[in-house]
């Protein structure tokens, strides 16, 4: 089974793990991912700050090479790109105008009707029916699934059948023999692209997401975007400073704790690259019971 | 050959200032089928109908045109006089030659030939006219009430002192509605249940009345004076003549963990039940899906334990068929519920809770016997905060209007709790304060202050829960949009009133209108806010709209009173201005084709589809439409849509239409 | 590879000094009647202002309204009102910066206003008029580096986006400390990654650039 | 030759239009007298074949008027006829007809004021259009030469 990939720059950097992670599963289950040939940016949020036009063109073009390659599906893990991808291509699709000027902007003609997957749908398509008879290990810890804005909203985008509490993360790590905690920041924006420009935010905003997972008991905390991840993970230093104590509650992406109960080893699941030591949350693994 | 006779009208100078009416007059006898044309000062005073009445006589006339004043000023006092005179009133038409004629143009030669055109047309116009003869309809002098709620109460005790036959059928075990669930009302504060269950208890010892409860409508079929309606009696499994409502059966019922309706899902019930202490009448049913016997095959007690003997769970529904003359429908609203509330909670946090909840807390007949306490743990709470237009104006959610009731049940929440806990906080976030009643801005600023309720304009964006407190993320839009956030102890959403889930069907059975809510839709607005458009069914009540008890019971008396109205003759009169689809022996002889495009299209649900069988054989030769006559209001509709003309309007038929149009113009302006 | 990050730092300094001199300038539109700031964003982002009644439930759940200068609500009370001052108060807020697009707004309100796409309209508007707010200025900057960064590269790269932002603030301390570990954890790639064909991407903004100029 | 005084013909409604057209004479506003009415219980019963008899006989322009939307006196007859107009109106235009020669409108009961402009301005705008002569034309002339001559177009 094959189904396009497009990575996004974070993908590419600083949440390697993420994609090692997701390549690790998928492999796993016997699903090859095909990236999208030479993509680029899908403009984040400088684009749609600053440029209207831009911010429709820049996921077009990679929309447009999907098209081109072939392929009919594609899964976006990053919940940001996937957010600014399927805005696009909601405008290009509702607005035949749009399309057209889109298309001289980047200078390929295409219809825009790719499908577009968030890591959940992924899941849920392709590695749901088979996960089962991969899944070795119980993760046997208390996780709070942490969905962000991105993976919610807005909710004709995200698709997801309960927006103001989500469930889908929480079924993923059920499978995965977690028990997830039912707690009141899931769907709270951690800072999302204030990460480098305005830390002290993203230090206010992550730590009231923290500060509950951990009043709650959170073994771990689970994301499903790199923005999340680096903002409650690599920031870790100034919330500490922000909420005067210090949280240690590792933060693992959804594949990461997915991979985990497959068997597959931290290292292969990138799980050194994290600052906060994700230690506490694989020694928790047990064997699962047959 | 007609015979018509022609009335020009000087209206003292009203008319003649401008338009020549002699010449009027002298070229309407050379009309063809004119016999006799005159001119006189006031046609409508006595000796001017006098002179009509004369004419008719001594001209042997079939029929007259009148042409003065707009028919709506006089068409009815030239018609008695066609009357008096020998004609059929039908064969008596006017010529507008003041409102749409003198009145609007000057004295020169093309307004005297406007009003001769006129006079042509109508002229031509009665020379196809046909006598027509007001239709008797028959009336039977009883009444069905749908629904017992307040609104049903008291149109069945207003009908019903009046001297004629009330049906009520209403739905749920016991009448009441939701008033009876209701602790105490604004603006008086007065207990629901004292005023409330008199009224419940005359309704059923009245002897005009007739009550249904536990019963449903099945469908309704007929006219205003004339309906037939089929009313399904559910099977209570308990005998109503035996039972003497001792309680001894759900005292035993061993299926007790039944959310309980009346109290808003706050306590639970036995599968035999009645729904409250003071329900009417006070004897049980058996809820069948909840009852171990009826699901598991075993259990049995209560028909054990039944000193009466009253328990029969062979029982089955029974269709019983009424003759009604009229109908009030009164069939209540629903509220939407903590679970339609996704940034509240989807309905999981038990402390947040809808107004119908709080009233069943604050009642002195509710699971907490009037204190209120919250539900999860039983805990008085210090902080409640209360949501105005939980639901309601609120687009994204479908729900666009105001609920209207709920500003001032919120105030009187906020109030009830203060009187019973002084020291306890109470907040509204509300976005406007709409108390518009007699003495209802009053009784808010009473909560403001005197009750020291905290209101705050803003809406509030979550709740969530933590540490068994309600965090309530609001603002103050007041105080520069500060945001604002409180730790409840518990939170009260004034949920929006919405329409009764089965509105629609039961609007379907009714061949009633409702709107894009499932609302029921009034006749008029502003004029007949109470009748629907189907002549002789009535509203009453919240089915409308979202009311509060005050409205209600003004449109139920309302509703009442138009049936009495009806109720007053033994006949009721109609103008025979209505549709008809041609006929001759045999009724095989029609041109209608059975497309059935008229019933579709016709606003009163007037037509209806009938099947021409062969005497004999029961076969069915062919399909055509028939107008009811009760029914039709004669608007035409159906005329106009008729591809094959077979379907005409008496009054108004194509015959006259186009004779109208055709005398207009064969002369230049 | 320390020395060959040194150079490499160098190298995109001397880039960005170049760069420094030709800073685009921004024309400033004239606000005539009919032709404001309201009727704009209705017909360039569809939103609707009269549509909001000012029920704030949008501040009530905004995650930065505290920080806010200018609430939420008060942002759309301020275009429905169009009264003087008002414009030029909320193109040089710092609101319209601070807001993340997290939708949180949106996504409760009863009257479905779009509040982010008027946020993302303002943003342009205040660039484009030249009145963003002082402290907003870290924010735009991360901005123009990100734009910068894939308009060079067609994607971004880490170093090159801190680098590029770090010469626009003159902010050179913050995150240093972060920037050995990330290297060490391989989070970060020295070498600049860039697409096949970044010849596409200058043309795209360029002509995005130029369509602009065509429809003023 | 005096100056042309064109034919109008006026279906209206017996609740709004024609209570309306009373008023305008209640308050004496002057308007053209060359608009005639038809009164009918409702723009619902108005057949459009009696338009186009109006056109046959002589009538220049024609004037459809009755209550506005939702105002009906019998709640949805306007809607009816707005619906039988549209498709109507687009046979006319299929087959050629200058359907800017009927006037659709909405006139109450209140609006008398409503009614007087409106007649002068459909005067105005068919006395400006000249006679209603496209009828007269097929006098004499083969169906077929028609034909010929809209399918050569
Ligand atoms: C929380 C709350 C507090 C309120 N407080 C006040 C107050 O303090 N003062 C005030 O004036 N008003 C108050 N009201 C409003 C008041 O409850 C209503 O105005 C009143 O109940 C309307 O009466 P009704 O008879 O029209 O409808 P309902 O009370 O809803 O009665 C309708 C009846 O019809 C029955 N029924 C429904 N469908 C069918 C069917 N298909 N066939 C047969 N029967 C059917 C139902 O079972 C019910 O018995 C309050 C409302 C709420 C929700
Ligand atoms: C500015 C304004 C705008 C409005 N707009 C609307 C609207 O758009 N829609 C709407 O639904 N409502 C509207 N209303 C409200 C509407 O006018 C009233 O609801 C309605 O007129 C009330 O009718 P009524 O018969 O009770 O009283 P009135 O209209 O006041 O009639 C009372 C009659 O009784 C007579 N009368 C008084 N005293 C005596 C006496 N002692 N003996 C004998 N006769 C007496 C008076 O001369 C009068 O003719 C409006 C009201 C106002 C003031
Ligand atoms: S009949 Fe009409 S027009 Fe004649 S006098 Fe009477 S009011 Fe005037
Ligand atoms: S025990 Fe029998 S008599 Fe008593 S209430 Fe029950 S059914 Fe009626
Ligand atoms: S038979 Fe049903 S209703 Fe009767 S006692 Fe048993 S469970 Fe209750
Ligand atoms: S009555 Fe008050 S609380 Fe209820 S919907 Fe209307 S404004 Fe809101
Ligand atoms: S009356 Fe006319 S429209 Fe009605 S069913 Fe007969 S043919 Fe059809
Ligand atoms: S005239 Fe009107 S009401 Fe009567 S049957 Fe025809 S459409 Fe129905
Ligand atoms: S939530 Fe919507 S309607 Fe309410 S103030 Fe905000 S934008 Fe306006
Ligand atoms: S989108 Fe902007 S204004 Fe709306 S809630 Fe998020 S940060 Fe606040």
């Amino acid at each position: 089974m094959k189904v396009g990939f497009y990575p996004g720059c974070s993908l590419e950097g600083s949440s390697k793990e993420y994609s090692k992670s997701l390549f690790a599963v998928s492999e796993k289950c016997g699903i090859t991912l095909e990236e999208i040939k030479d993509w680029s940016c899908c403009g984040a949020s400088a684009a749609h700050s600053l440029n209207h036009d831009l911010s429709i063109a820049l996921p077009a073009r990679t929309l447009a090479l999907a098209e081109k390659q072939g392929l009919s599906e594609i899964v976006i893990p990053c919940a940001a790109c996937y957010g600014r991808l399927a805005a696009s291509q909601q405008a290009i699709l509702n607005d035949k105008a749009i399309l057209e000027k889109t298309e001289k902007y980047i200078d390929m003609a295409f219809t825009g009707n790719v499908q577009l997957l968030t890591v959940f749908e992924f899941l849920q398509k392709y590695i749901f029916p088979v996960a089962d008879q991969y899944i070795v290990d119980k993760l046997n810890q208390k996780t709070a699934c942490y969905y962000g804005c991105l993976l919610a909203r807005p909710k004709d985008l995200t698709k997801l059948e309960r927006p103001e509490n989500p469930m889908e993360m929480e079924k993923v790590m059920e499978k995965a023999g977690a028990t997830p905690i039912d707690w009141a920041f899931k769907t709270e924006c951690c800072g999302a692209g204030f990460s480098m420009s305005r830390t002290d935010l993203v230090a206010k905003l992550s730590g009231r997401i923290l500060e509950d997972a951990a009043e709650r008991g959170a073994d771990s905390i689970i994301v499903a975007c790199p923005m999340c991840h680096s903002n409650l993970d690599l920031r870790r230093p100034e919330i500490k400073k922000q909420l005067k104590k210090d949280i240690n509650i590792p933060v693992l992406f959804i594949t990461q704790a997915l991979g985990l109960s497959m068997g597959i080893s931290a290292k292969e699941l990138g799980l050194d690259k994290h600052f906060v030591p994700t230690g506490k949350a694989v020694s928790c693994i047990v064997k699962k019971e047959a | 050959m007609a015979r018509i006779g022609v009335f020009i009208c000087h209206c003292g100078e009203n008319i003649s200032a401008t338009v020549d009416v002699a010449k009027v007059a002298e070229e309407a006898a050379k009309m063809p089928g004119v016999a006799y044309a005159m001119d006189y000062k006031y046609m409508c005073s006595d000796p001017g109908q006098t002179k009509i009445i004369e004419a008719i006589k001594e001209h042997k006339l079939t029929g007259i045109v009148v042409g003065a004043c707009s028919p709506r000023m006089h068409e009815a006092t030239f018609r008695k006089a066609a009357e008096k005179g020998g004609i059929n009133p039908f064969l008596c038409e006017i010529a507008n030659l003041r409102e749409q004629v003198s009145w609007v143009h000057p004295r020169t030669e093309a307004t005297t030939r406007k009003a001769i055109d006129i006079v042509r047309t109508i002229v031509n116009k009665v020379s196809k006219d046909t006598p027509l003869f007001p239709i008797k309809v028959p009336v039977t002098k009883t009444a069905l009430v749908i629904g017992g709620g307040i609104a049903g109460i008291q149109a069945a005790l207003d009908i019903a002192n009046a001297g004629h036959q009330v049906i009520m059928v209403e739905k749920s075990p016991s009448i009441g509605g939701h008033m009876s669930q209701l602790s105490e009302t604004f603006p008086t504060l007065d207990c629901s249940q004292c005023i409330l269950t008199p009224r419940m208890v005359e309704v059923a010892q009245h002897p005009n009345i007739t009550l249904h409860t536990f019963a449903e409508v099945e469908s309704v079929s007929g006219f205003v004076g004339n309906f037939d309606v089929k009313v399904r009696l559910k099977a209570r499994s308990v005998d109503m003549s035996k039972c003497t409502g001792c309680g001894t059966c759900w005292q035993k019922c061993p299926s007790k963990k039944i959310p309980d309706e009346f109290n808003a899902g706050l306590s639970y019930r036995t599968a035999i039940y009645s729904p409250f202490p003071q329900a009417v009448p006070n004897k049980p049913v058996i809820d069948r899906a909840n009852c171990n016997y009826f699901q598991k095959g075993k259990c049995g007690i209560c028909k054990k334990v039944c000193p009466a003997g009253a328990i029969d769970y062979e029982m089955e529904d029974e269709i019983i068929d009424i003759k009604v003359g009229a109908i009030v429908t009164a069939t209540g609203f629903d509220i939407k519920h903590t679970d339609f509330f996704p940034e509240y909670g989807y309905g999981e946090f038990k402390d947040v809770i809808d107004g119908l909840q709080f009233e069943r807390l604050a009642s002195a007949s509710g699971p907490t016997s009037g204190e209120i306490r919250r539900p999860s743990d039983g805990k008085i709470p210090e902080k409640i905060v209360f949501l105005a237009c939980s639901g309601s104006r609120d687009k994204a959610k479908g729900i666009e209007y105001c609920s209207k009731i709920c500003c001032m049940y919120t105030a009187k929440h906020a109030m009830l709790y203060k009187h019973k806990h002084h020291e306890g906080n109470a907040y509204v976030f509300y976005m406007d304060i709409r108390s518009a009643g007699k003495n209802y801005d009053e009784f808010v600023r009473r909560a403001i202050e005197e009750d020291d309720v905290h209101y705050i304009r803003g809406r509030v964006s979550r709740i969530y829960e933590k540490d068994g407190k309600l965090i309530v993320k609001g603002v103050d839009t007041l105080m520069n949009a500060e945001p604002v956030e409180i730790e409840a102890d518990m939170v009260v959403l004034a949920t929006a009133v919405v329409a009764n889930p089965d509105a629609e069907s039961v609007a379907q059975k009714m061949h009633i209108s409702y709107d894009k809510h499932h609302f029921f839709a009034e006749a008029h607005p502003k004029l007949r806010p109470v009748e629907t458009n189907t002549a002789g069914i009535m509203l009453a009540g919240a089915c409308q709209t979202a009311k509060d008890i005050p409205d209600t019971v003004s449109q139920a008396s309302a509703a009442a009173s138009k049936i009495m109205g009806l109720f007053s003759s033994d006949e009721m009169t109609r103008e025979p201005v209505v549709a008809v689809v041609n006929r001759c022996m045999p009724p095989l002889f029609t041109t209608c084709t059975g497309c059935l495009l008229c019933l579709e299209v016709c606003p009163y649900h007037a037509i209806e589809r009938e099947e021409i069988k062969d005497r004999r054989t029961g076969e069915i030769l062919k399909v055509a439409a028939k107008v009811n006559a009760g029914l039709c209001q004669g608007c035409g509709t159906c005329v106009a849509f008729c591809r094959n003309k077979s379907i005409d309007l008496q009054g108004f038929s194509n015959q006259q239409m186009l004779s109208e149009v055709v005398a207009l113009l064969n002369k230049p302006f | 590879m320390i020395i060959c990050s040194i150079q490499l730092i160098f190298f995109c300094i001397k880039r960005q000094l170049n760069r420094f001199n030709i800073e685009i300038v921004h024309e400033s539109i004239e606000t005539k009647p009919g032709n404001s700031l309201k009727s704009r964003l209705e017909e360039s982002v569809g939103v609707i202002v009269s549509h909001c009644y000012q029920c704030g439930k949008c501040t009530a759940g905004c995650p930065l309204n505290e920080d806010m200068d200018i609430k939420p609500n008060q942002v759309l009370r301020m275009l429905q009102a169009e009264l003087p001052g008002y414009e030029d108060k909320l193109l040089s807020s710092l609101s319209i910066w601070l807001c993340l697009a997290c939708d949180t707004c949106y996504s409760r309100c009863p009257q479905e206003v779009k509040l982010s796409q008027v946020m993302d309209f303002l943003r342009q508007e205040s660039v484009r008029q030249n009145k963003v707010n002082p402290k907003a200025k870290d924010i735009l900057s991360f901005h123009k580096a990100f734009l910068e960064t894939i308009e060079k590269n067609g994607k971004l790269n880490e170093v090159w986006l801190t680098l590029n932002y770090k010469l626009k603030t003159l902010n050179m301390i913050q995150d240093v400390q972060k920037a050995p570990s990330m290297f060490f954890k391989g989070k970060l790639n020295p070498i600049p990654s860039r697409i096949q064909h970044v010849k596409e991407m200058e043309k795209i903004f360029q002509r995005i650039s130029e369509n602009e100029g065509g429809d003023k | 030759m005096s100056e042309f005084e064109p034919k109008i013909v006026a279906f209206v409604c017996n609740w709004c239009t024609y209570a309306g057209a009373d008023l305008a004479g209640t308050s004496r506003t002057q308007y053209a007298s060359n608009v005639r009415i038809v009164r009918f219980p409702c723009t619902g019963r108005i057949d459009f074949m009696l338009l186009m008899k109006a056109f046959e006989n002589g009538a220049d322009g024609v004037i459809v008027s009755g209550c506005h939307p939702n105002d009906c006196h019998y709640t949805s007859g306007n809607f009816h006829a707005r619906r039988r107009w549209i498709v109507f109106r687009s046979i006319l235009d299929l087959i050629g007809f200058d359907t800017d020669r009927i006037t659709f409108s909405w006139v109450s009961a209140a609006e008398g004021k409503k009614w007087a402009n409106l007649v002068d301005e459909v005067t105005d705008k068919i006395k400006a259009k000249g006679p209603f002569t496209d009828l007269d034309k097929l006098d004499g002339v083969q169906l077929k030469e028609l034909y010929d001559e809209a399918i050569t177009k």
